[in-house]
């Protein structure tokens, strides 16, 4: 089965190398299908595994002496977060090509080889990091992302464009020296990059591996006080804000550190009470952030910003020794993928259709585009949490998983009523903006509109089912 | 057949039909019909389903695996669980029957959602009710919110949207409470399945939390003062089958969770938790209906009763829990049958009342009651079921308003005769409250009917009315006969909603009915026979009737039929007395009443500005990870950047000197 | 006079000649005074193959009296005589500055020597300190000449240091070795010449100060 | 014997070229077929002698004049491949100068004479056994590039010259005093040791140095011949010169006379190691390294010349691998050495993109130079790539050293300067991608023509870039055979306690478990022992 993920990885990356030396009409092709196929194999890995007993294995690819250098885990996590990844990387290829045209009315475009290369090279790197069994291999493929971000939100190349890429890529790697201090700690201290032999550093060296993972995880993740990229990123183009900002490249962050409090056994305490503290006091910066945004795009990125910490909220509490909470979380990374991909994607029809993002002039959605707007409901509705939306779901396990986790930690308790509040208060706001924009008479932009391509309504389509589905597919998968 | 088979088919009614009417979208009269045929099957089958199990007392258990480990999918159709489906059932069925024809007036405007929406609503209600397990329940929960959420915006304009908003915000807000108070609950009990929340002992503090929590989130969603802002702006922006299936029907699941969360999951526990719910029931009712008297929307005023008879049904609820808490059987069950008792009887006349609004606005197109006047005699039968069921809201007896409020007062005495100090000062308190209501409310149906359907017409609307469709008089004919029937069947249906207040307090049945008279417990305290009282009140008006047609002389035979200026006796609109003249003694009377609404609406300026000062906040601190950090580091970076460039100056001379500065400053570290 | 007391002697008078190559108001005057410190030089190492019987040191002093000399002078010499820029200030330190500079390197270097430890070199002392003193003069003239020809002197001088501390330290050092050092010299004195008279000719200038496009 | 023809081959033809134009200047096909052939064969003779080092050990010739063991045949080899490249693009880029009157006939044949001369200059570096002949290769290299870096003959070449001549022969004349006190010392010993000038002879008998004569020798060679290493503060002629010269020259001297010179500071870093034990000589390779690192850093940031851009990027990266070497202990050395390759690798591409850059713009000034991929695409991909992979980004080579240099000094308890030294290494980044965007994203400028360099100068580039993807992905078994031999050579001298090189993980079974030391190799074989113990390490940058 490791052969599939390599397979889907190498495709990947092939696939971009492919792309520059093609003529510009074919990189689009050879992006979906380079993508198709690597869903394809990720498909048939996950149902192989799904209907196989569901072995966790981990294969050794590379590795020098007796040391560990690159192997591929495939387990029900990687497989789980693999298959969100590269599916909804599929469907943004599928969605950018009809995104990146001369139709479009925000930012009328050819779709350059630039874009596919990047982002083909993307979901390899995505999905090799997902299945990576050592941290040495998360680091490279962080740092890959992180490249390919760059790329991506300096697409446009306009001086802001190019600006906030290189914030992004800086704050990022910055945030990344946690990573090389713990990927050293790891070596020195177990003779191994494998992530599985965390279990056996002692509690220093375990701490301090921890905190390294969870401050590049914060980088990664947008979290206080590295947060500053990701709404400036919004300036990439909305699928790649889509994609990479709201379903994958942020999700590396808590992605990592799953893996980490996953193969770490017991946790000294301290780490998951810094990382709970960190993630509500984001989630309440997050909240409040919301109130001044117009732009929709960056509405969402704060929202990333706060779902992001609700999984840190979860990881935290895991730690502390809540399985709920860590089903919890990586069900909503899961989940929070495709409800995010959903309402980015919405946002990109909608500056696609009617030339603009800005939320005050956005009305009536509904009326002109009954399927936007049924997408606009679903997609804030399912990021706030509202059953049967798959929000909900991992929500309320988290929650769960709080205050199971309260008993033995009383600082806890606070935390999580806090993150309830918060939840409330982001569920008002969002409502509002959907009373606002989803009913009643359409604006002068919205009443205008372009027609949406069908390659785009088909994504959406998907998207909605994802939405109400995947927190089914997710509890299923992790029983 | 077993009652669960019958509730899941019910259930799959509605979602049939829900989604049939969706699907069907674009041919509307399908739609329609689909949904509300299908809605009245539905309802005909929960309410074979719900009876058997209501008149027996208990009912059967369903346990299912669910998709995470701690979600078990677990139905409960016990005694109380049966009731309410037989509510939502019964005005399920009349409100299908009534969309039949009052959903034409939406067409063109996505009658297939509203089918959709109103059976995904009703479907919800009654998985609420039968779920046994934390998870589920939270889930149908909001579903029920969400479902109604889309109903009550469905003019989607600005009013619904931001009335739709409050609702969902408040009831959002509530559900969240309650999950808090479910995950403490499921944090002792290991799992979130109700059966172990009843065997798990919580510590006083930790259940009054637990109490506390869900007080609040059921309150919200019941429509209790304070909590009720949202109420009167929601229930009127729905249509108005819609308004009668919230009003009647959703804000009674509040007062079932509180039941529930007090009763069933706490065990009754604390009295003082009781006395809470009293004293919200008695604050509610009586501004409750203060409020309505001042309105002059037809369906805002019937929304304030909501929030009235909700506070009369908590009345009666918390004195069934200080019954239980203090271990006093009768006066538990007595209590729980006055809560229980109104609580159908509201859901019946509550939503006859809004499908006769329904009816008049579907008419007028206006809400205002200021601009009608004169209905009776064009909507005559329109007519007559309003005012069977202001009859039946103002407790005139022998309706069965009467009978619910008169367990209610039973209740309150005989808690007020036991108990602690506590309950003996609340409780004669909020039987004066109680009678202020009734009066009050007959104050306020008089206005309400006098107004609307009685004097001249006072537009051109209202002097051009129709009668309404037969659907719609048919689904009105049924309440009203329901009010009629529940009221004088008292002896019959009082022993039967007994025995479920019996099992929800944990207690022995209470004889309630001897032959026709209905008495709380025992015969000694008080009896009331509503057949008699019919018979009675019969003769008292055919008595006038006989007097005035023996005396009939001819000074009324020649009165003039000039206007007043010329001494005539001819009616003007201007003479009847309007909506607002009617309440404005009461405005002056209850002016400090009033001002607290205005405190209230107040509360929600602060909020407002509160709401604007983080915005400003959050707009200024926003920049200032740029300008405060990034910027300054960025710049600092390259600043320092260019000072060491002065390092590179460019004289090849200076060059040297580093070198020998260096060397210097290595030997130095080598001899040290 | 005993061997090593000749040569330090030797030494002490490359000091002063050193000093008069850099306070040269010519640089023509300076080759030939350069011509004059190099002889002295080749005294020294003379004087020092016969004191330590090092057989190499004479094939030294020889290759050392071809290249520093005669080779040297003449192409300084030569290469002067076509640049002349009378607009180049003659920097430097003036007489009596110099010589002060010359006595607190000699004293410096002395200090420095003073620690080292070698038994070879134990009665050469004086003669190593000297060398490291002309050394750094020879820096120093670099450092402190502005006219970009006297920096090659100081150049010239720095070698002429390096090589008697070569000799002192090193007489048995194969001699291959030695001529590698003497090409070097010898070829990076060209060099300089070479690309000094294309900066004359280019920019018009022998000023050191207008060197100085390239910061940053 | 490879060795023996290696040498000789560019001495002739540097002799041939500088000759035939003094007197008439050959024409350019002649030149360039000479140049060509004198390359390919130093490419292939520098690869034969590096096979045969690799294969049977040290290789020693001309009495003891020569020697070759695996550290110098890293080198070696690192100047055979990289001459190679760069002498091809070379070509191509000089027929760019001659087309358009930036040279003539004879200056052709004067730059491909020079490039022949440093390169056996260089070549003489790392191949000579004698110390002091060392020394002057070291001398002759200023020499022989100098006048490279003049070419032009403008104003500003001329003074990088001039500046190069006289820091470099003041800097490196320090490097003499302390390779003569080293061999004084050895000589004056009482035992009286033959041929104490000998590099192999030396490190027999380092324990005869005097400790504190060893530490000033190695403080006056660290100086030296860090001048010309282009460590801070004694890196000042290096943004001058290498922005003057010719891009390919400054690729040549960024990429391998800077590593020569190192090359030497790590041969008596080795030796004063065994003398007075390795704290002192890696705490001023320590220092000197952070310094350079920061300094350069910080130039790097605010620099706008795009070759004086990449030159302080050398300063920085000698910086890392003197900090690496600094760390020392196994993965230190790997780290080191294998940064150098890596380094000259990165650091010859991106000299070779601004050779395009000025090929196609007429100037370096990144604030004039704008939409690179749209006028060249294929030379904007490959500068893409190269700044990328130098700012340290995988899955490019320079990562994996980096990432190895900060595991050492983690293992060496600096954790806290490896986070400074990562930080300074992400505005090395910043400038770097601040570059890229810059310059070779956005719109171009009307002026430019559209139409990449031709093949002739892509194709070294793409070379070196899929050397770099080689090297960045897993770093070949010959390659990683070789990096491991040297690295032993440098550590066998670092402590004579075999437990010592223990890797913190290893516990002592599988030392119980090693072979005895062997005596087979005297100079630079390790031992069995040591052998697994770094093959441990250079797992990781296998990756």
């Amino acid at each position: 089965m490791d052969k599939l993920a390599l397979a889907a990885i190498l495709v990947s990356f092939i696939g971009a190398g492919v792309i520059p030396l093609l003529p510009q009409k074919a990189a689009k092709w050879v992006c979906q299908a380079g993508a198709a196929i690597a869903f394809l194999f990720v498909l048939i890995l996950t149902v192989r595994f799904g209907t196989g007993g569901t072995h966790a294995t981990t294969t050794t690819l590379l590795s020098v002496g007796d040391i560990q250098v690159f192997g591929l885990t495939v387990d029900s996590l990687s497989v789980l977060i693999g298959f969100a990844v590269v599916f909804i990387g599929f469907l943004i290829t599928v969605y950018s090509g009809a995104y990146l045209n001369a139709g479009n009315r925000e930012h009328p475009d050819s779709g350059r080889r630039r874009y596919y290369a990047f982002l083909l090279a993307f979901i390899g790197a995505m999905a090799g990091l997902v299945f990576s069994s050592t941290i040495i291999g998360q680091l490279v493929f962080f740092e890959i992302t992180g490249a390919c971000s760059w790329g991506l939100i300096g697409y446009y190349e306009k001086p802001r464009a190019l600006r906030s890429a290189m914030k992004a890529l800086l704050v990022t790697h910055l945030a990344s020296i946690g990573l090389y201090v713990a990927a050293a700690y790891l070596l020195l201290g177990t003779g191994s990059f494998a992530l599985a032999g965390m279990a056996g550093l002692g509690d220093t060296a375990k701490v301090i591996v921890l905190f390294g993972i969870l401050i590049a995880a914060w980088g990664k993740s947008a979290q206080l006080p590295f947060h500053v990229w990701l709404p400036d990123a919004m300036e990439a183009p909305t699928p790649i804000s889509a994609y990479l900002h709201a379903a994958s490249m942020v999700k590396v962050g808590v992605y990592i550190f799953a893996r980490a409090i996953a193969s770490s056994g017991e946790v000294p305490p301290v780490v998951g009470i810094v990382g709970a503290t960190m993630a509500v006091v984001t989630l309440i910066y997050g909240f409040v952030m919301y109130l001044p945004q117009k732009d929709l795009k960056r509405l969402l990125a704060y929202s990333t910003i706060t779902q992001l910490s609700y999984i840190f909220l979860a990881l935290s509490l895991a730690s502390l020794g809540s399985e709920l909470a860590f089903k919890g979380a990586i069900a909503h990374i899961f989940n929070h993928a495709f409800a995010k991909t959903l309402f980015f994607l919405v946002a990109g029809a909608l500056s696609y259709t009617c030339g603009t993002r800005m939320l005050p002039s956005l009305r009536g959605i509904m009326k002109r585009m009954p399927l936007v707007g049924i997408a606009f409901c679903v997609a804030a509705l399912a990021i706030t949490g509202v059953p049967p939306f798959n929000g909900f779901f991992s929500k309320f396990v988290i929650f769960a998983g709080g205050f199971e986790v309260s008993g033995q930690h009383l600082l806890i308790l606070p935390l999580i009523v806090l993150a309830m509040i918060e939840s409330i208060g982001s569920f008002a706001w969002f409502l509002r903006w959907v009373g606002f924009s989803v009913p009643g008479p359409s604006s002068t932009e919205v009443a205008t509109a372009a027609p949406l391509p069908v390659a785009m309504q088909v994504v959406l389509v998907t998207l909605v089912i994802m939405s109400v589905c995947s927190s089914f597919i997710a509890a299923s998968w992790l029983g | 057949m077993a009652p669960l088979l019958l509730l899941t088919l019910s259930l799959l009614a509605y979602a049939g039909g829900g989604t049939a009417s969706l699907l069907l979208g674009r041919n509307e009269r399908a739609a329609i019909a689909t949904a509300g045929l299908s809605g009245a099957a539905a309802a005909v089958l929960g309410l074979a389903a719900s009876l058997p199990v209501v008149i027996a007392g208990a009912g059967p258990v369903f346990d299912a695996a669910g998709p995470y480990p701690f979600a078990r999918f677990v139905l409960r159709f016990d005694a109380l669980a049966a009731f309410m489906v037989l509510v939502i059932s019964l005005i399920s069925l009349v409100t299908s029957i009534y969309s039949l024809a009052y959903v034409r007036e939406y067409s063109g405007r996505g009658v297939g959602a509203m089918g959709f929406f109103m059976n995904l609503f009703i479907a919800s209600m009654m998985l609420v009710v039968v779920v046994d397990n934390a998870f589920w329940f939270l889930i149908f929960f909001e579903m029920m919110t969400l479902a109604s959420y889309f109903l009550v915006i469905f003019d989607r304009d600005e009013k619904s949207v931001s009335a739709g908003f409050l609702y969902f915000l408040v009831a959002h807000a509530g559900s969240v409470a309650i999950m808090a108070a479910f995950f403490i609950l499921a944090a002792h009990a290991g799992s979130f399945d109700f059966e172990a929340f009843r065997h798990t002992s919580l510590s006083p503090g930790a259940a009054s939390v637990v109490f506390l929590l869900g007080f609040l989130g059921f309150g919200a969603k019941a429509g209790m003062i304070p909590l009720h802002i949202w109420l009167p702006s929601a229930h009127p922006a729905a249509p108005s089958h819609a308004s009668a299936l919230m009003s009647g029907v959703m804000i009674k699941i509040g007062v079932f969770g509180i039941i529930k969360v007090g009763v069933d999951l706490l065990g009754g526990g604390i009295a003082w938790w009781g006395l809470l719910v009293l004293a919200c029931g008695a604050v509610s009712s009586v501004l409750g209906v203060i409020y309505a008297l001042a309105e002059h929307d037809i369906k805002k005023l019937l929304a304030y009763h909501s929030v009235e008879n909700i506070g009369i049904i908590l009345m009666g609820v918390g004195v069934g829990m200080v019954g239980v808490a203090t271990e006093q059987p009768a006066v538990a069950v007595l209590g729980f049958l006055a809560g229980l008792y109104h609580l159908l009887n509201h859901a019946v006349f509550k939503g006859l009342l809004f499908l006769g609004a329904g009816a008049v606005i579907s008419r007028m197109h206006t809400k205002d009651m200021e601009e009608m006047g004169g209905l009776a005699r064009r909507m005559p039968w329109t007519a007559a079921a309003f005012l069977t069921g202001a009859l039946a809201i103002s407790a005139i007896p022998p309706l069965n308003g009467f009978v619910s409020e008169w367990f209610a007062y039973q209740a309150l005495f005989s808690a007020a005769l036991g108990g602690s100090f506590g309950v003996k000062l609340l409780a004669p308190v909020a039987a004066v409250a109680l009678a202020l209501t009734g009066a009050l409310a007959v104050m306020c149906f008089v206005k309400a009917y006098g107004v609307t359907f009685t004097g001249q017409p006072r537009s051109a609307h209202a002097a051009h009315a129709t009668e309404v469709p037969k659907e719609m008089l048919a689904g009105m004919g049924v309440l009203a006969g329901l009010c009629v029937l529940l009221g004088l069947g008292a002896p019959v249906v009082a022993p039967v909603i007994g025995r479920v207040a019996a099992a929800v307090a944990g207690q022995g049945q209470l004889a309630l009915a001897h032959g026709t008279l209905v008495a709380p417990g025992s015969l000694d305290q008080a009896a009331l026979s509503t057949p008699l009282v019919a018979v009675l009140l019969l003769g008292l008006l055919t008595l006038p009737l006989a007097i005035v047609g023996y005396f009939k002389g001819r000074r009324s035979a020649g009165r003039r039929t000039e206007g007043a200026w010329h001494c005539g006796y001819a009616e003007d609109p201007h003479m009847a007395a309007t909506a607002g003249s009617f309440a404005a003694s009461m405005k002056v009377n209850f002016r400090p009443l009033y001002r607290v609404r205005t405190v209230l609406n107040h509360g929600s300026e602060a909020l407002d500005a509160g709401l604007r000062w983080t915005t400003a906040m959050a707009t200024r601190v926003e920049p200032t990870w740029d300008a405060g950090i990034v910027a300054p580091v960025t710049r600092g970076v390259q600043a320092v950047g260019q000072q060491v460039q002065r390092i590179q100056q460019g004289d090849f001379r200076v060059y040297c000197l580093y070198i020998v500065a260096a060397l210097v400053v290595l030997l130095f570290a080598a001899v040290r | 006079m005993h061997g090593i007391q000749l040569v330090n002697a030797l030494a002490g008078l490359l000091v002063i000649t050193s000093l008069l190559v850099i306070e040269a108001k010519k640089p023509a005057t300076s080759a030939i005074l350069y011509a004059l410190q190099s002889s002295v030089l080749v005294l020294v190492f003379l004087a020092l193959a016969a004191t330590t019987r090092a057989h190499e040191l004479y094939v030294w002093s020889g290759t050392a009296f071809v290249t520093k000399v005669v080779l040297v002078p003449v192409i300084m010499y030569r290469a002067l005589g076509s640049l002349h820029d009378p607009a180049t200030p003659e920097g430097g330190l003036g007489a009596t500055r110099a010589l002060l500079l010359a006595a607190a390197v000699v004293v410096l270097s002395f200090l420095a020597v003073s620690s080292v430890q070698l038994p070879a070199i134990a009665e050469l002392k004086p003669a190593l300190a000297i060398s490291l003193a002309h050394f750094f003069l020879g820096l120093t003239c670099i450092v402190t000449q502005r006219n970009i020809l006297k920096q090659i002197f100081g150049y010239c001088l720095m070698e002429n240091g390096s090589h008697l501390t070569l000799a002192l330290m090193a007489p048995k050092a194969p001699e291959i070795v030695e001529i590698g050092i003497a090409t070097d010299a010898i070829f990076a004195v060209i060099i300089m010449v070479v690309i000094g008279t294309r900066i004359f000719r280019t920019l018009g200038t022998l000023d050191s100060r207008q060197l100085t496009e390239l910061k940053g | 014997m490879a060795l023996l023809t290696l040498l000789p081959v560019p001495l002739i033809a540097a002799l041939v070229q500088l000759t035939a134009c003094h007197f008439r200047p050959l024409s350019r096909r002649t030149v360039e077929a000479v140049h060509l052939a004198s390359i390919a064969l130093v490419l292939v003779l520098s690869l034969l002698t590096v096979r045969g080092v690799a294969v049977h050990g040290p290789v020693t010739a001309l009495g003891h004049w020569l020697h070759v063991d695996a550290l110098g045949a890293v080198f070696l080899a690192l100047i055979g491949v990289v001459g190679f490249l760069t002498g091809l693009y070379s070509i191509a880029y000089m027929r760019h100068d001659l087309a358009h009157g930036e040279v003539d006939d004879r200056k052709l044949g004067v730059y491909y004479g020079f490039f022949s001369l440093f390169l056996f200059t260089m070549l003489l570096v790392v191949t000579a056994n004698n110390i002091i002949m060392m020394w002057v290769a070291v001398e002759a290299t200023t020499l022989g590039s100098a006048f490279l870096v003049a070419l032009y003959g403008k104003r500003s070449s001329l003074e990088a010259a001039w500046k190069y001549l006289v820091i470099c022969t003041v800097g490196v004349a320090f490097g003499l005093y302390g390779t003569v006190l080293v061999y004084a010392n050895v000589a004056a010993a009482p035992v009286g040791i033959e041929g104490a000038a000998f590099w192999t002879v030396l490190l027999q008998h380092a324990d005869v140095l005097d400790p504190t004569l060893a530490k000033i020798a190695f403080v006056f060679v660290l100086v030296g011949f860090g001048t010309k290493a282009g460590l801070f503060p004694m890196h000042a002629w290096l943004p001058d010169a290498h922005s003057e010269a010719p891009s390919p020259t400054s690729a040549l001297l960024s990429a391998v006379l800077l590593n020569c010179a190192l090359f030497i500071v790590i041969r008596f870093d080795i030796l004063v190691s065994k003398a007075v034990g390795p704290a002192f000589p890696h705490m001023l390779l320590l220092g000197l390294g952070v310094l350079s690192l920061a300094v350069a850093a910080l130039f790097v940031v605010v620099q706008r010349d795009l070759k004086r851009l990449l030159a302080y990027s050398s300063v920085e990266n000698m910086g890392l691998i003197a900090i690496a070497l600094g760390i020392g202990g196994p993965l230190g050395v790997m780290a080191a050495l294998l940064h150098t390759v890596n380094h000259s690798l990165a650091k010859a591409l991106l000299f070779c993109g601004s050779g395009n850059i000025l090929m196609k713009y007429g100037t370096r000034d990144l604030d004039t130079v704008k939409g690179v991929l749209r006028v060249a695409p294929v030379s904007g991909v490959l500068l893409m790539a190269g700044a990328l992979a130098l700012g340290g980004m995988p899955p490019f080579n320079v990562f994996v050293s980096e990432f190895l240099t900060v595991t050492a000094g983690i293992d060496a308890g600096y954790g806290w300067l490896m986070i400074v030294c990562l930080v300074l290494l992400t505005v090395v980044l910043a400038a770097f991608v601040r570059m890229i965007a810059g310059s070779i994203l956005g719109a171009s400028p009307p002026t430019v023509a559209k139409g990449d360099v031709g093949p002739l100068a892509l194709a070294p580039m793409a070379v070196l870039l899929v050397m770099m993807l080689i090297m960045g992905v897993r770093v070949p078994a010959p390659v990683a055979g070789l990096l491991r031999e040297a690295s032993a050579i440098v550590l066998a001298t670092e402590g004579s306690d075999a437990l010592a090189l223990r890797m913190p993980w290893q516990n002592a079974t599988t030392v119980t478990l090693a072979e005895p030391v062997d005596a087979g190799r005297p100079t630079c074989s390790p031992n069995a022992l040591r052998r697994t113990e770094i093959e441990d390490h250079a797992c990781s940058n296998r990756y």
